[in-house]
Order: structure tokens, then sequence, then C-alpha cells
């Protein structure tokens, strides 16, 4: 029952927030909303709670074999964590910002909160595709509604890439389910498929990795995502990189190690190495930007480009570390655009050569920038330390790819760019004179400091004792281990 | 039966209608009843009531899946009336008699969607055409509309010269017009019969607007009075499609060594001409003329493979879609410029009307919750369930293709600032639109509404 | 016991938290006594752990080389724990670290009683940030030595880089000053790579980083000889990163931006000795891998003489001091690699005292002189600044060996077993002692000698520092005369080298001289003889100051050998070119490029497709026929 | 080679050649004369194959009603002169190959279809009482349902008849049109 | 007779008027072609059902009628088409006075 509320109450807080038009109503309208949300998560999450109440399936869409049917698992437990979490950050980060039409700006927020929940529970590959696009819509309507001037264009070619991919996510469901024995959507039945071959594998797993791939998005595949998160309000944007980004890892980790193990594994060096070239280029690329917010896009990408790394080298710990920093790169990132709205807001522009000497005047938002800031280059005690530390241990340890140590080389070399341009940043924002912009800089008020102590005092929790988390997923990712090297081994062995 | 002679009858009533009746009102209201007994007979005869016995000696059978096609295409119909049926008095003179040739149309869709024999087949074709070309002439006063008229029957008679040399070929092969005996000689496949098949399968390709046989689509959907393109594009391109399932399924499915490629072909075509050509266009209604085309293409998939599920399909992309057109066309018809900036800040000034044109728009394009993307949905299980995969994937990146004129119009309606010109509409038409609407939303979430008929 | 331990590290980060959070409330005093108290207690409580190790469960020495390994290991929780692998947050105190422990919160308590004084000047609440940063340094210094496997020691490891980063950067408003932190920062990272990839490989054949799984014997069978070397190597690597060896040393002599205290306390007696550190612990795996040993003795001597030789003409006082140190560290490895571990820890040990003193010393002679840090803007301060001279000058002689001071003991030792080892390193070391006693007292000479060159408003206001710098300054000075005891050689009394059989439960004493006593005498003898020499020399040189001469020679030393211009042109700038290239070409033009160019295909598709609806019946029928016949083509001719 | 396969073979012939005039002819008029010409052979070629009935009603219907009809509007429009501007001559050539094409594929599709023979002159299915008597016994529905075709037709040719204002004249297609000229660039 | 022959003569014609439709511009001569084209067909079928009713012989002495009724037929919808076809152009003509079909190029694109 729980995870049916994980989503239902944000639809219906959505749908209901359409109709309240009243500027200051609506957000603390949504605001209750997603703490509520919240609740219902936290609850989920609880190792108390028993496991029938987390799920939920009835059938649906008449004669096609699909079941409506939603289970909390590991995984799903800590990414609707992360979901309900961010949402009432969010909510608070942004409240200063106006929006025109709030009522329809909130009212999508929240339908978009509904698709992620839906997305990481649905347990039926028809339901999966449904929240995904649900996911995506409201986006579309956010960025292209409420973006920077050349929002149009860059969502549209952001909404159509996208689209793309999951229509043929579609084709590669579809192809599974008819090699299903039992003619079946649900995701066991799809478990049962890791015995298929040769092209019955290949050709689903592309496609499949194809949507997630641009969702992530990995690089080739990755050009989407400055401009919109450039062009794209900011609390839209922390919605896009804080979650929707984990929707693509989510769905690799669900919807392909497990089911097309085998291509998974033939495949996986070259996915491996596309990983690889994305890390480091977009890390050289992020020392290039001038505007914050494509420093940081770029930034995400190499992130994410080592969370593909990891989940392909298919060990317990790297794939513990996966789920770990998609919480933390989440909370991280979030943290992370927070201060971005703060200093575009305040100071109008987010050109690192038009800002600078801020520190002096604002020791608030700078400190906390700085934790932001160390915690997205991973230093120990920072929850980004002890995922990135556990990928990067799995990697190394991958008894799956020749290569392990040249990945994992080459990937950590981007521990030194992140240090290089995000130290880079903090010093052209913050440290040095201050210009005519910044002169008379205002330090931040309350809710704002109050929002990103939230964040972070977690980097800091959980970054020092990071084990409730980690329990959370342990099964999970146990189960994902022994069940592509059954898999695996059966299929080599003979 | 009953749709065809409450349809026909009412055909009449409405000829005749035009003497008695002077006021466009009562003509309305009389052509609304009509309409809706004909839909409560459909009902009926589908709960098994039929009122009429009448021995066909097997050249019509109303089964199922005739009767459900009816009664979405006499639903469709009746929303096309309650949303557009005022506009067709700017049209012309003759009111009453336009109504009288949709009933008629409708007559002729009942035929086509319970054929048993070829000849039926073809008159039922033909009783839908002629119609037709009098409405696409019927704005007499407009060169584009004569024009679109005489190119419609040109080429549509040329169409139908086809389909009979293939009849003609069919029948010199098996010797029967009767589709299940077709079905039955087994006396091999005699080169006349493949040839024959093949030329109904391309003048059915035209009458469905398939490329390479569509030329005549764009010209006259937008040559047309907008009102009859609204129910051109929709329940007789619909009806057409039924035709052809029940044809292919009925007559050619055992030799289908013969045709699927040739249908793969034209399948792929259609989709690609009629999605890349929509991308250029200006016209929201030539737009909407291609888009029809690439709809086609998509439903051709059900003759493709001719599954159960390919059925199913059909009809609910035959409601899906008619109902998403005929809605955008309603609120077309209203407007004066009928090109994309003429939609520029359209939300400002209609934020409901454009909300439900949304739904449409998503609809079309086949995004989950809306009925439209579940019809899509089944054409391609049905497609990979024959085995085509590349058919299907080439299918759905025209899909994606599609999204991009579709939601050229909602920019143009939500992103874009500009004079939204005023149009006025009506309660009733508000509340028609959001029926609609929600409609499609519900067949998106619950088919079964629909398709439970066909088995109950 | 548990606890207490507990709260040696704990106690600075209390420190950090309250000077950190309440920075604007508290008064300057009450700042200086938190940061300063809590170090105090820590050092107290260092005390008390370093005379009960036996309690803790550290071994001890029975007799001769005979020992028990105890297992000091002080667990708290787990900090990751997943799946085979446990990486508990546990604290080792055992011999080795412990003595670290007093070195660090020892010194680091004398350096925060100075700073108070030093720092007075600073706005309060910069005052504040200035002391939380120090104490977060101690704090993650302790969390370096105190660590039980390798993850806590790297957690203490990028703990101190921040720090530095921090403090270096600490006066933000200038610019060079942060680009210095960032530069100290990255090159650190590029250090810490390989400490982690050195970490990553254990996990690997080990499943574990705790120090009593990977540093036994025992484990070092589950090692085979090529994993041993590689992993050594890496762990030099992080080495070199943090304790300023090449290639990364040039972020040393930068790091001076900082405020003096802080070049003591990090840059000179603590966190640059965390290579040594983390190399004597993992002393076992070190043995076992000759060829690194090699390659660290090499880098060890090489650095030593680079730095000494660029200390030579350096002007600016601290830069003197900070090249030394590298050349001092240089020192420190070159033991290492002689598998003298013991000798470099008590190199370790003197080197805090006296370059703490030197570096302190200096401070007290800039704050004298208000800022001005150009000795060639200094002079006569003798007469001035009599504690500071004073203290300085035992400084001076400590670094350069003179017996019986500190120093004198622990380059002996080094130098010993570089000569039994080596005998061109050792060649290197004694030149390199020569160097070193000339550049530092060339330094003394110029800053105290001679009459003062600086403007008239400093001269003024020249004054002995207050009692809380002095204090400290006399108390290093007898630690640094005195310092050098507790580990005198064999050969001068019986039961001398206390350290390293104080040691030898962490590090096994396999090489206690095995040379003559005579020979030693002799190497003794020359050691000292050529650092008197030196200075002698220095003296004859510097005794009255004038301007020295320029000759390529000297210009390459004042330009530090063009070391960071050629980094500049061989790495960063060619990086940023690529990266400008890569931006404009690859990303926009080529990747997004093809991305937009399918959308631009589909659109001109469109504009040419329309060309096909001609509006001509005609055209549009025979277009029908013509597909017809293909068609027809295709089904009968082509299928079959 | 009897008189039947003579009678054939020359209706074949004057049946070919005059359908070829009723395509070439440049003068409307003769055009239709030519194809009345068609039928009658034709109708020579069903009574040949006893369709008698077929035979009368296609003099009647065609050769006689639709002809007729063409010729009035002909007249009517008195295009009855050598007027008709012709098409360019690639169109046409181009034309009388694709038709040429599908005439060569069909010959050669059907060439192979196996030989029956149909003797001529006997049986008398084409008598109208067998005709009519299938037609309403059989053909009933068929039959009714081509009555609404008829009465569509009817209203169709009402509807076009009737008489209505002039034509205003039309702008919306020339805006559209020089709007696809400078398309904006695209949004991709 | 060989029923070939009568195939290979109705194509000839039903390709004759297909021909016609492609070359000649006069609405109505198209129109014409295209009443060739149904003729054309009508013959063949008459010829089938020659050819099925011998094949059938007395064991079904109506075998053959449904073509010819199909003709008949064919002819009803002929007729029909032909008034509506007439009407049209002539409305046509009344607007524009001509009968070209290729000034029928409004809508194209």
């Amino acid at each position: 029952m729980i995870v049916l509320l994980l989503f239902l109450m944000p639809l219906l807080g959505g749908l209901a927030s359409f109709f309240i038009k009243e500027d200051r109503t609506v957000r603390s309208w949504a605001l209750l909303a997603s703490f509520i949300t919240l609740a219902f998560a936290i609850v989920g999450s609880m190792p108390s709670t028993n496991a029938s109440s987390l799920e939920f399936s009835t059938p649906w869409m008449g004669t096609l074999n699909s079941n409506f049917a939603l289970r909390l698992d590991g995984m799903g437990k800590i990414l609707c964590l992360l979901t309900a979490i961010a949402y009432p950050i969010i909510l608070i980060s942004t409240w200063k910002t106006t929006y025109r039409k709030p009522n329809n700006f909130f009212g999508l927020m929240l339908l978009t909160q509904a698709g992620l929940m839906g997305v990481f529970t649905s347990m039926d590959a028809l339901v999966f595709y449904f929240f995904w696009e649900l996911a995506l819509i409201p986006v579309y309507f956010l960025c292209s509604g409420w973006g920077g001037e050349k929002r149009i264009q860059v969502t549209f070619k952001f909404f159509i890439y996208t689209f793309t991919g999951s229509v043929l996510m579609l084709i590669a469901l579809l192809y599974l389910y008819f090699l299903t024995p039992d003619k079946s959507f649900s995701i066991e039945s799809f478990y049962r498929l890791a015995e298929i071959k040769g092209w019955n594998q290949t050709l689903p797993f592309w496609l499949l990795f194809g949507a997630f791939a641009v969702k992530m998005p990995i690089f080739p595949f990755h050009t989407w995502q400055p401009d919109t998160y450039e062009q794209s309000p900011t609390a839209v944007t922390m919605v896009l990189s804080g979650l929707m980004v984990k929707m693509g890892v989510y769905g690799i980790i669900r919807w392909v190690l497990p089911v097309v193990s085998t291509a998974a594994y033939s495949w996986g060096d070259v996915v491996s190495t596309m990983a690889v070239i994305g890390i480091i280029y977009a890390s050289i690329l992020a020392i290039q930007q001038n505007d914050l917010k494509r420093l940081i896009a770029y930034s995400s990408i190499a992130h994410v480009g080592i969370m593909a790394l990891a989940i392909f080298s298919e060990t317990h710990l790297a794939l513990q570390g996966v789920m770990m920093q998609m919480f933390n790169h989440g909370i991280n990132i979030i943290g992370l655009w927070i201060v971005v709205e703060l200093i575009e807001r305040q100071f109008g522009t987010r050109k690192l050569s038009e800002l600078g000497g801020i520190a002096a005047k604002a020791p608030a938002l700078t400190i906390l920038l700085v934790v932001m800031a160390l915690a997205n280059i991973s230093l120990p005690l920072t929850n980004a330390f002890v995922g990135e530390f556990m990928m990067f241990a799995g990697i190394f340890g991958s008894t799956l790819t020749k290569y392990n140590v040249v990945f994992t080389v080459l990937a950590l070399l981007s521990i030194i760019l992140a240090a290089v341009y995000t130290l880079t940043m903090i010093q052209k924002v913050f440290f040095g004179p201050a210009n005519e912009r910044t002169v008379n800089a205002k330090d931040i008020n309350l809710g704002e400091k109050l929002a990103l102590s939230i964040l972070v005092i977690m980097v800091f929790a959980f970054g020092v004792y990071p084990q409730p988390l980690l329990n959370i997923t342990d099964g999970y990712a146990q189960s994902i281990i022994t069940n592509s090297t059954k898999v695996l081994s059966q299929t080599f062995t003979k | 039966m009953n749709a065809l002679i409450f349809s026909a009858i009412s055909g009449v009533l409405m000829m005749f209608s035009g003497f008695a009746l002077k006021s466009g009102k009562a003509i309305r209201t009389l052509a609304h009843l009509l309409l809706l007994a004909t839909i409560v007979a459909t009902a009926m005869e589908l709960r098994g009531i039929p009122f009429f016995s009448i021995k066909t000696t097997g050249m019509l059978q109303f089964d199922h899946f005739a009767l459900l096609f009816t009664l979405i295409a006499a639903v469709s119909t009746l929303v096309f009336f309650l949303l557009s049926s005022k506009d067709m008095e700017k049209v012309g003179v003759s009111y009453a008699e336009y109504f009288a040739l949709i009933f008629f149309v409708l007559s002729g869709v009942v035929i086509a969607s319970a054929f048993q024999s070829l000849l039926l087949l073809f008159l039922g074709i033909e009783i839908i055409s002629i119609p037709l070309y009098i409405l696409t002439g019927s704005d007499k006063r407009s060169l584009k509309s004569n024009e679109a008229s005489l190119k419609y029957f040109l080429m549509g008679a040329f169409s139908t010269g086809l389909m009979l040399m293939g009849i003609a070929l069919i029948y010199g092969a098996t010797g029967t017009f009767s589709t299940a005996l077709i079905q039955a000689s087994k006396s091999g496949v005699p080169v006349l019969l493949s040839t024959g098949m093949l030329l109904l399968l391309f003048s059915l390709s035209f009458k469905v607007s398939a490329a390479p046989f569509h030329f005549w689509t764009p010209d006259v959907y937008d040559g047309a009075p907008t009102v009859f393109t609204s129910f051109m594009a929709t329940v007789v391109k619909a009806a057409g499609f039924i035709a052809f399932m029940r044809l292919f399924s009925d007559a050619f499915r055992d030799i289908g060594s013969e045709w699927k490629l040739t249908v793969a072909i034209i399948v792929a075509a259609t989709l690609f001409i009629g999605n890349i050509t929509a991308v250029f266009q200006q016209s929201v209604k030539r737009m909407l003329a291609y888009s029809s085309i690439a709809q086609a293409g998509f439903m051709m998939l059900a003759v493709y493979s001719l599954t159960a599920e390919a059925k199913e399909g059909l009809l609910l992309y035959g409601a899906a879609y008619s109902l998403a057109t005929i809605g955008i066309f309603a609120v077309l018809i209203k407007m004066k410029d009928y090109t994309f900036e003429g939609f520029n800040g359209f939300a400002k000034q209609q934020p409901l009307v454009a909300a439900t044109l949304v739904i449409f728009l998503l609809s079309l394009a086949g995004i989950p919750l809306t009925a439209g993307f579940l019809s899509k949905f089944l054409m391609l299980k049905a497609t990979v369930a024959a085995g085509n995969m590349w058919l299907a994937v080439f299918a759905v990146l025209m899909a994606a293709v599609s999204v991009y004129y579709y939601f050229r119009l909602l920019q143009a309606m939500y992103f874009k600032e500009g004079r939204a010109q005023a149009i006025e509409v009506t309660p009733a038409f508000k509340v028609t639109l959001i029926g609609v609407a929600a409609l499609t939303i519900i067949l998106g979430v619950y088919p079964n509404l629909l398709l439970y008929w066909l088995y109950f | 016991m548990k606890n207490l331990i507990l709260l040696i590290p704990l106690l600075p980060f209390l420190g950090f938290l309250i000077n950190g959070l309440l920075r604007k409330q508290l008064s300057k005093g009450l700042i200086g006594v938190i940061g300063s108290g809590t170090v105090l207690t820590s050092f107290l409580i260092s005390i008390y752990a370093f005379l009960n190790l036996d309690a803790i469960g550290g071994g001890k020495q029975i007799s001769g080389s005979a020992r028990i390994i105890g297992n000091p290991v002080i667990h708290y929780f787990d900090f990751i724990n997943v799946g085979s692998l446990k990486i508990p947050f546990a604290f080792q105190v055992d011999q080795l670290s412990a003595l670290f422990l007093l070195i660090i919160t020892g010194v680091g308590f004398l350096i925060h009683v100075y700073s108070t004084a030093y720092m007075h000047e600073e706005k309060q609440e910069h005052f504040g940030r200035y002391f939380s940063y120090l104490n977060l340094f101690v704090f993650s210094m302790l969390l370096l030595v105190m660590g039980a496997n390798y993850v806590i020691m790297f957690i203490g490891w990028e703990g101190v880089g921040l720090c530095s980063y921090l403090l270096i950067g600490y006066w933000f408003k200038n610019i060079d000053y942060t680009k210095a932190a960032k530069k100290a920062f990255v090159m650190n990272r590029i250090g810490d790579l390989g400490f982690l990839l050195a970490v990553f490989w254990i996990i690997a054949k080990i499943g574990s980083v705790n120090y009593s799984d990977v540093l036994t014997t025992a484990s070092l069978a589950r090692f085979s000889s090529g994993d041993i070397v590689g992993i050594t190597l890496l762990l030099f690597l992080g080495a070199t990163g943090k304790s300023a060896q090449i290639p990364l040393y040039t972020w040393l002599p930068d790091a001076m931006a900082g405020p003096t205290p802080v070049s003591a306390l990090i840059h000179a007696a603590t966190m640059v000795t965390a290579g040594i550190y983390m190399i004597a612990r993992s002393n076992i795996l070190f043995t076992a891998a000759p060829l690194t040993l090699n390659v660290i003795a090499i880098i060890g001597g090489a650095t030593a003489l680079l730095a000494a030789t660029i200390a030579l003409r350096q002007n600016d006082i601290k830069k003197v001091l900070a090249y030394s140190t590298v050349s001092q560290l240089g020192y420190m490895f070159l033991a290492l690699g002689m598998g003298a571990y013991t000798a470099a820890v008590f190199h370790v040990m003197t080197h805090a005292f006296f370059k703490a003193l030197l570096f302190l010393g200096s401070g007290s002679v800039i704050h004298a002189v208000s800022g001005q840090q150009d000795i060639r803007y200094m002079g006569g301060l003798r007469k001035k600044l009599p504690i500071t001279y004073f203290t300085f000058l035992i400084g001076c002689l400590a670094i350069a060996g003179i017996a019986p001071l500190s120093g004198f003991f622990s380059k002996d030792a080094i130098l010993l077993s570089a000569f039994e080892h080596n005998k061109v390193l050792w060649a290197v070391g004694l030149f390199t002692a020569g160097l070193t006693a000339f550049y530092m007292f060339r330094l003394l000479f110029i800053t105290f000698n001679g009459t003062f060159r600086g403007t008239e408003e400093q001269r003024h206001h020249i004054h002995e520092s207050p009692v809380a710098m002095t204090m400290p300054l006399l108390i290093l000075a007898l630690l640094s005369i005195a310092g050098g005891w507790i580990n005198i050689p064999e050969v001068f009394i019986q039961g001398g080298e206390r350290l390293s059989h104080f040691l030898s439960p962490v590090i096994a004493v396999g090489e206690s001289a095995h040379i003559a006593h005579s020979t030693e005498w002799i190497l003794i003898g020359l050691t000292s003889a050529v650092s008197i020499i030196a200075i002698l020399i220095a003296w004859s040189l510097y005794k009255k100051y004038s301007d020295e001469k320029e000759t390529p020679l000297t210009k390459a030393l004042v330009n530090k050998w063009y070391v960071d211009e050629l980094y500049d042109t061989i790495i960063v700038s060619p990086l940023n070119k690529f990266g400008g290239f890569v931006n404009r070409f690859i990303e926009k033009g080529t990747i997004d490029g093809l991305v937009n160019s399918v959308g631009r295909l589909v659109n001109y598709g469109s504009r040419q497709m329309r060309w096909l609806q001609s509006g001509q019946v005609g055209n549009y029928v025979l277009l029908m026929v013509v597909s017809m016949v293909l068609f027809f083509v295709l089904q009968f001719f082509l299928r079959k | 080679m009897g008189i039947t396969q003579i009678l054939f073979w020359a209706l074949s012939i004057v049946s070919l050649f005059s359908a070829l005039m009723v395509i070439t002819s440049k003068n409307p008029v003769f055009s239709v004369l030519w194809l009345i010409i068609t039928f009658f052979t034709i109708s020579g070629h069903y009574i040949l194959l006893n369709a008698q009935f077929l035979a009368v009603v296609n003099i009647i219907v065609y050769a006689g009603a639709i002809m007729v009809l063409f010729l009035f509007v002909i007249m009517l429009m008195n295009l009855s002169k050598d007027t008709e501007p012709q098409k360019s001559k690639w169109l046409k050539l181009a034309g009388a190959v694709a038709g040429g094409c599908l005439l060569l594929v069909l010959v050669a599709a059907l060439r192979n279809t196996e030989a029956r023979m149909t003797e001529l002159g006997t049986g008398e299915i084409g008598l109208i009482q067998n005709l009519g008597h299938v037609l309403f016994t059989e053909y009933v529905v068929p039959f009714e349902i081509a009555s609404i075709l008829f009465l569509s037709a009817m209203i169709g040719a009402v509807v076009i008849g009737k008489r209505d204002v002039p034509i205003p004249v039309q702008k919306e297609t020339e805006k559209i049109k020089e709007m696809q000229e400078e398309m904006v660039g695209p949004i991709l | 007779m060989d029923i070939k022959y009568y195939i290979f003569l109705s194509v000839a014609l039903f390709v004759m008027g297909i021909i016609g439709v492609l070359t000649r511009r006069n609405a109505i001569i198209i129109f014409m072609c295209i009443e060739l084209m149904l003729n054309a067909v009508n013959l063949l079928l008459v010829a089938f059902s020659k050819m099925h009713h011998l094949a059938a012989g007395v064991a079904n002495p109506n075998a053959g009628s449904e073509a010819q009724l199909f003709v008949f037929f064919i002819m009803v919808v002929a007729a029909a088409e032909v008034s509506v076809g007439l009407a049209i152009i002539v409305m046509l003509f009344r607007n524009t006075h001509s009968v070209d079909v290729n000034f029928l190029n409004r809508l194209k694109h």
C-alpha cells in the first residue's frame, strides 16, 4: 500500500495544485505534499516495515498480459528516498524564486515526482515504460515553459532525443516479451530470460542501453545535457540532474544487467570504454566552461560515467557503490544547483568571469558551497567518497574484463581533473577581490541556509556512517551478482 | 444489418428534410436524433438484438468485429456532428443534403466492414466514395474545392478500375467472389490470383492513402471544406482499413508469401513519406493531411500481421485516431488562419481548448496514457510477433519524427508569443471536447472498455 | 582507555567545530585558548598512552631483536561493510604511531600557542577561521597516524591535504595565494591517485585493508613479487605527492603563501612527513620490494641534492626554509631507501624540532620587520632580536648537523646506512650536508649580521616578539638540542639506539651497523668536518652582505632550475589547449553537430519530398503506375 | 478455324484499333465516337460468349445513354474542335512507356496461366430469365444496396448542380506558399 | 478458344485506358478512358463466367452467372459515377472555363 501512496500522493497533489491559483498557497501545498511523500518514503525504507505493504499488483491494460505491479526493493527504496528528500529541499531553496503561472509549475513538478516514483518502483516492463514517459512529459513542459531564452529549441531537442531512445526501449521490451516463456511483462519472467542467446540478447541489449545511455547520459549521447541544464529553470535542473539522471543508471541495473546478462557481459568492455572516454572527456570539458551550470553539467556527466563503468564491472562492491553513489550524487549535485540558483538570483549571472570575491561578503554561502564542492570531488568523510571508493575498488577488482586496471587508472584521472575544475570554480567565484557586481553581496537567508545545511549534514552523516544505506541496498546487489554469475557460468562453461 | 438499414433510411429522411424543415437548427437536431437511433440500433445488435432478419446469402456478415467498428464509426460521426455540424452550414446552401450524404457514407462504411463478397466490397467502397466526391466539391465557390473534388474523382475512378480488374482476375482464378471460398480454393496460387490480389491491394492502398498511392490525399484534404476533411480523414479512412483488414484476413491470409513483402514496403514508404513530408508543412490543415498518411502507415501494420491482437489494435487505433483528429479539426475549423503561426499564444486565449488539444496531440504522437499510445503499441506488438523487427524499429523511429510536427503545434499554442485569433466557442463545444479528451485518456488506460465488446 | 584514545583526535575536532561555528561570537582570547587547549589535552593524553602502550596491547621488546608483536588495534565501528570487504573505523596505537602522536600534538600545541600571538592582527572571525582550520588539521593528521588501516589513513591523508589547501589560501583575497593553494591540492591529488590504486590493489589481493591483515609475513605470501613492487611503487607515488619529492615537490615552496606558523606546522613538522610515516608503517611490504627501495633511495637523494642547490640562492627567508625542508625530506627518503626506517623516523622527529624552530624563528623575524620576507632587506637583527637570533642559531647548528645537537645524530645515522649500502648516495648525502650547512648559515648571516637594509619605519618598530612567541622558540630550541640523544649510536655509549629498540615491534631491527667502529668514527668526523668547512665558507662570504654576482648558474638557481616553467610547458598549457580544441571542435562541432545534422537531414528531406506532390493528376497517376510496375516486377520476377 | 474464331479475331482487332483511336484522336467528339465503336465490338464479344442480355444492356446503357451524355457535355462546353492543348512530348512518352511496361509485365505474368478452353456459341446462362432469377434470389441484397448508391449519386448531382454565389478570391494558399519559400530554419 | 486470348485482349484494352489517362489532359477524355478500363474488365468477367460455366458443367447450371451479374452491377455503378463525374466537371468548367487537368495545380506541396 505504501508503495502505491508513494506515487499517488504526488500525482494527486500535482493534479490538485493545477487548480490553486494563488502563489503562496500553491507553494505551500506542493511543499506539504512533498513532505507527506517523504514521510511515506521514510516509512517505506525502514527495515521494520513488513514487505507485504511494499508490494502492489493488479491486472490492467486488458488483454495485454501486463500487471500494474509496484514493489519497493532495495534499490527502489534508496532512490525513492532520494526523490522524496530532494523535493522538499528543492521547493524550499527555490521558495524565493518567482514563476509565472505557479500553479502549473508546481503541478508539473509534482507530476514529475510521481513519474519518478513510478519508475523506481515498477516491476512490470509496460508500467516501467509508462512511468518513464510520464516523468518525461512534465519536464518537457517545465523546461520549455519556464526556461531560458533558447529554451524551446533546446528542450525540443532534449525531448525528441530521449523520446527516440525510449521508443527504441519499448521495442526491446516487446522483443523480450515475446521471448518470455509465459508471455508476460512482469520483471520476474524477464529475469527468467537470461538463458536466451546471441542475437536475442544483443539486439535488445543495445536498444535498451541506447535509451538509458541517452538518459544518463553516456558519451557520446550527452550533447543534449549541458544545453538543457543551462536553459531550464534551476528547480527543474535539480530534478533533471539529481533524479532523472538516476533513471538511466537505475534502468541499466534493473532492466539490462539481470535480463540480458550475457550481452551485458560480452559488450561490457565496449560500454566501459565509452564510459571511460566520457569520464575524461567531460572532465576536460568542464575545465573549459565559463558558465556555472554547464560546468556542473559536465562534471555530472563524468560522475555518471564512473557509475556506468562500475555497473559493467559487475562486482558486488561496485554495484553497492553505484547505488550509494546514485543517492549521494543526487544530494550533492542538488546542493550545487541550489548554490548556483542563489548566486544567479543575487548577481544575475552565472559566468565565472563575471563573479569573484563573494567569500568576504557571504561566508555562509561560501562555506556551504565549498562543502558541496568537496563532496563533488569525493573527499573522504563526505558521502561521495564512500560511493566512489567502493565503485573504483569494485572496478579494479572486476574479474569480468581484462582491462580493469586500465579502466581504473583512466577513470581515476577524473578525480584529479575534478579537483582542478572544482577548485577553479571556487577560486573564481568566491575568492579574489570583489568586482562591481559582487561588491555589495548579501549572505543567504535562513530558509536557504536551512535547505543547504540539511544537505551538508547528510553529506557528512552518510560520509562517516554509510552503513545504513549500504544495508538497504545490499540484498539487491547481492542477488544481481549471484544471478549474473550463475548465468555467465552456465553460458560460458558449455 | 440494423446499422445499414437505419443509416440508409436516415439518409433518405435527411434528403427530404431539406424540403420540410427550413431552419438549420431543426435539420441538425433531426440528424443528431437519427444518428443516435443508429448508434442504439447498432449497440443492440452488438448485444444480440437484431431488428431485422434478412438473408444476405453469405454476402454480408455482421460479426462483432464489423458491428463494433460500425459502432465506433457511428460514435465518431456523432462526435463530429456535435463538434462541427454547425460549421457545415457555412459550406453551402444544401445543408440537409450534406447530412444525407454523410449518412449514406455511413451505410457504405457498414457494408465495407461487414462484406463477405468482393461484390459487396466494391459496392461498399463506391457508396463511400461517391458521396465523398460530392462533399469534397461541395464548396462550389472555392476553386480549391472544385479542383480537389475533380482530382479525387478522377483518381478514385481510376483506382476503382484497378480494383475491378483485380476482382475479375481473382474470379478467373477461383470462380467465386466470396472471400471465404477464395480462401478455401486450394488450387495452389495461380498467377491470376496473385495478380488480382496485388491489384486489389493497390486500389485499397489508394483508398486508405498508403504510399505510393497516397498522392491524392494532401491535395484533397487540403482543398475540401475543412468540415468534411475532418470526416473523410477519420471515419472513412478507418473504414477503409477495416475493409482492408477483413479482405486480407478472410481471403488472402494463407498466401501471405505473395503479399507480405509488398505490404511491408508499402508500410515503410507510407511511414517515411507521411512523417517526413509533414515536418515541413506550414498549414496545420495540410500537416494533418500528411499526418493522416503517417498514421495510415501505422494502421497498415495491422494488415501486415493479421493477428487477433492486430484486429483489436486496429479497432482501438480507429477510435483513438478518429477522436483525436476530429477534435483537432473541430478547433481548426473555427480558426481564420490555418498556419502554425495562427496558433501562437492560443493557450492564453483558450486555455481549456488548448489543454484538450494537447491531449489529442499527445494521443496522435503516441505518448503513454493516451489511446494513441496503446493502439500504436498493439500495432508494434503485432509486428514484432509477426517477426519483422526492422519494420517495428523503423516505425518507432518515424513515430519519433512525428513528435516533431505534432509538438510544433503544441509549442505554438503554449510557448510562442503571438496575436491569438479570437474564436467563438459555445459551452457545449467545450464540454464535448473535454468529453472526447477524457475518452481518449480512458481508452488509453482501460482499453477493455472498448475491446471486450469484441468477445462478449 | 578506548574512549581516552578516541579523545585524542576528537578534541581537536571539537575545537574545530566550536571555533568554526562560533567564530563571530567568541573573543580572540577564548578562541586561542580553545584552539591550543584542545591540542594540549590530546598531547597529555598521548603522553599517557605513550607510557601505557602495553595496556593498549602494543608489543614490546624482550631482548635483542626478539619481540612480541602485539595487536594494538582499537575498533570503534564498521565504516564500510559490504560482502566480503570490511573496513572498520579503528585506531592502532603502537610505538610508531605513539611517537608521531607526541610529535604532532606537542609541536602542534607549541605552534598553536605561537599563533595566538602571531595572528593577533587578524580580524576576529578570520582569527577564528584560522584556528578552526589549524585544529581540523591536527585532527586529520591524528587520523592519519592513528588509523588502523589504509582507508582511515587515506581519510587523514586527504584531510591534511584539504587543510593545507585551506590554510595556504587563508588570505583568499589574494588570487596568487589561492592559486598556490590549488596547486598544492592538485599535486597532492596526483599522489593520492597512486595511494588509492595501491589500496585497490591490496583489496583485490587480500580483501582487507587492515594493517593487521596486510602487514604480516603471512600475507606477503599471497602477493606475487610483481604485486608487491607495484603496490609499493604506487604507495611511494602517494608519498612523493604528500612529502614533496621529485617530481611533485614544486607545490611546497609555493605553499609558503600561508601564514608562517602554518608553514612550520604543516609544511615542515608534520604533514609533509606523512609519506615517511606511511612507508615506515608498511615497512614489511617495502622490505620485500628491493626494486622500490632503490627507486626511493635514488629519488630521495636526487631531491635532497636538487632542493639544496636551489636553496643556495633563494632570497625569501621562508623559501629557503621550504627548500631545505624538501631537501631534508629527501634525506629521509634516502634513509627509507636504505631500509633504515628507524633512521628516517628519527630524522623526522629531530627535523620536526629544528625545522619548526627555524620557521617560527623566521616568523618572529618577519613579525619584527613588519611583514618583510626578503632577506636582502634585513640584516643586523642580532642585537634587536636576541632570543630569536639565539634560537635560530641553534636551529641552524642542528640542521647543519653539528654535534651534539639532534640533527647530528639523525643525519649521521642516515649517512651511515647510506655508506654501507651505496657509496654514491652516501657521497651525495655528504655533499648535500655541506650545502645545507652553507645555505642555512648564509641565511643566518644575511639576516642577522651586518646592518639593517630595510626602510626607516621598518627599522623603527623592530622589536622582539612577545613571550607567547618566544616561549615556543625556546622550548623547541631545547628539543633541537636534546632531541637527538634518545637514539645515540652504540659507538658513543652502551645501550644507545633506544629509539630503534623502542620501535622494534613495528620496525624490524634489521640493519644495526655491521661496520667497524673505527670506520664509523671516521665517517662521523668526515661529516662534521664537511659541515664546519661549509659554515666557515658561508661566514667568509656573507659576514657582511653584498649583492651576489649574477652567473648563468646562479640565474638558474634563482629560477629554481626552471622546473615550474617546464611543467607548465609540457603539462598544463597543452592540457588547456587540448581542452579548448575539444570544446570547440569535438563537442560543438563533431558530436553535437552529428546530432543536429540528423534533424537537419529530416528537414531537408521534407523540403525535397514535397516536390513529389506536384499537384498534377497526370504525374500522380504516372507515379502510381510506375510503382505498380515495380511491385509486379518485384513480386513475379525478382522474388523467384 | 471456325467462323467464331474468325469473328473473335475480327472483333478483337477492331476493338483494339478503335480503343487506340480513342486515346489518340485530337478531337474529343471523335474520341467519343471511337469509344462507342469499341463498346459495340465488346458487345459483339458478349454475344460470342452467349451473354446476350449484357450485350443488349451494354449497347443501351453505355453506347446509348452514357456516351450520349458525354457527347452532350462536350457539345455544351463546345470543345468540339481540336483545341485541346497537348501535354509535353516527354510526359506523353513517359505515360506511354509506363503503360507499355505495365502491359508487358502483366502479359509476361499471365502468360503462364494454365490453358483452359472456353468454347464459343453454346450455353444459356446469359439469357435474361436465368440472370433475373439469380439476381432476385441470391443478389437481392446488393441490388437493394445499389439503390443507395443511386440515391447518393442523385443527391450529389443535385448538390453540385445548384447554383451558388460567385467565387471570392483565394488569399490563403498564396500566403502559405510564400511562407514555405522562406521556411524558418530547422528547430533541431 | 483459349481463355488466354481474352485475358490478353482485355488487359490490352485496360492498359490502353491507363495510357489514355496518362497521356491526355482533357478531364472528359480521361474519364472516358476510365470507362474503357471498366469495359475491359467487363469483357474479362464475361469470358471468365463462360469458362467457369463450362468447367462446372451440368453439376451447377448457374455457375458463371454471378460474374455476369457483377458486370451488370459494374454498369450500374459506372452510370452513377458518370452522372456525378460529369456534374463535377461541369461545375469546374463553370468556374474556370476549362477542363484541362494541367490547370488543376492550386493544391500542391
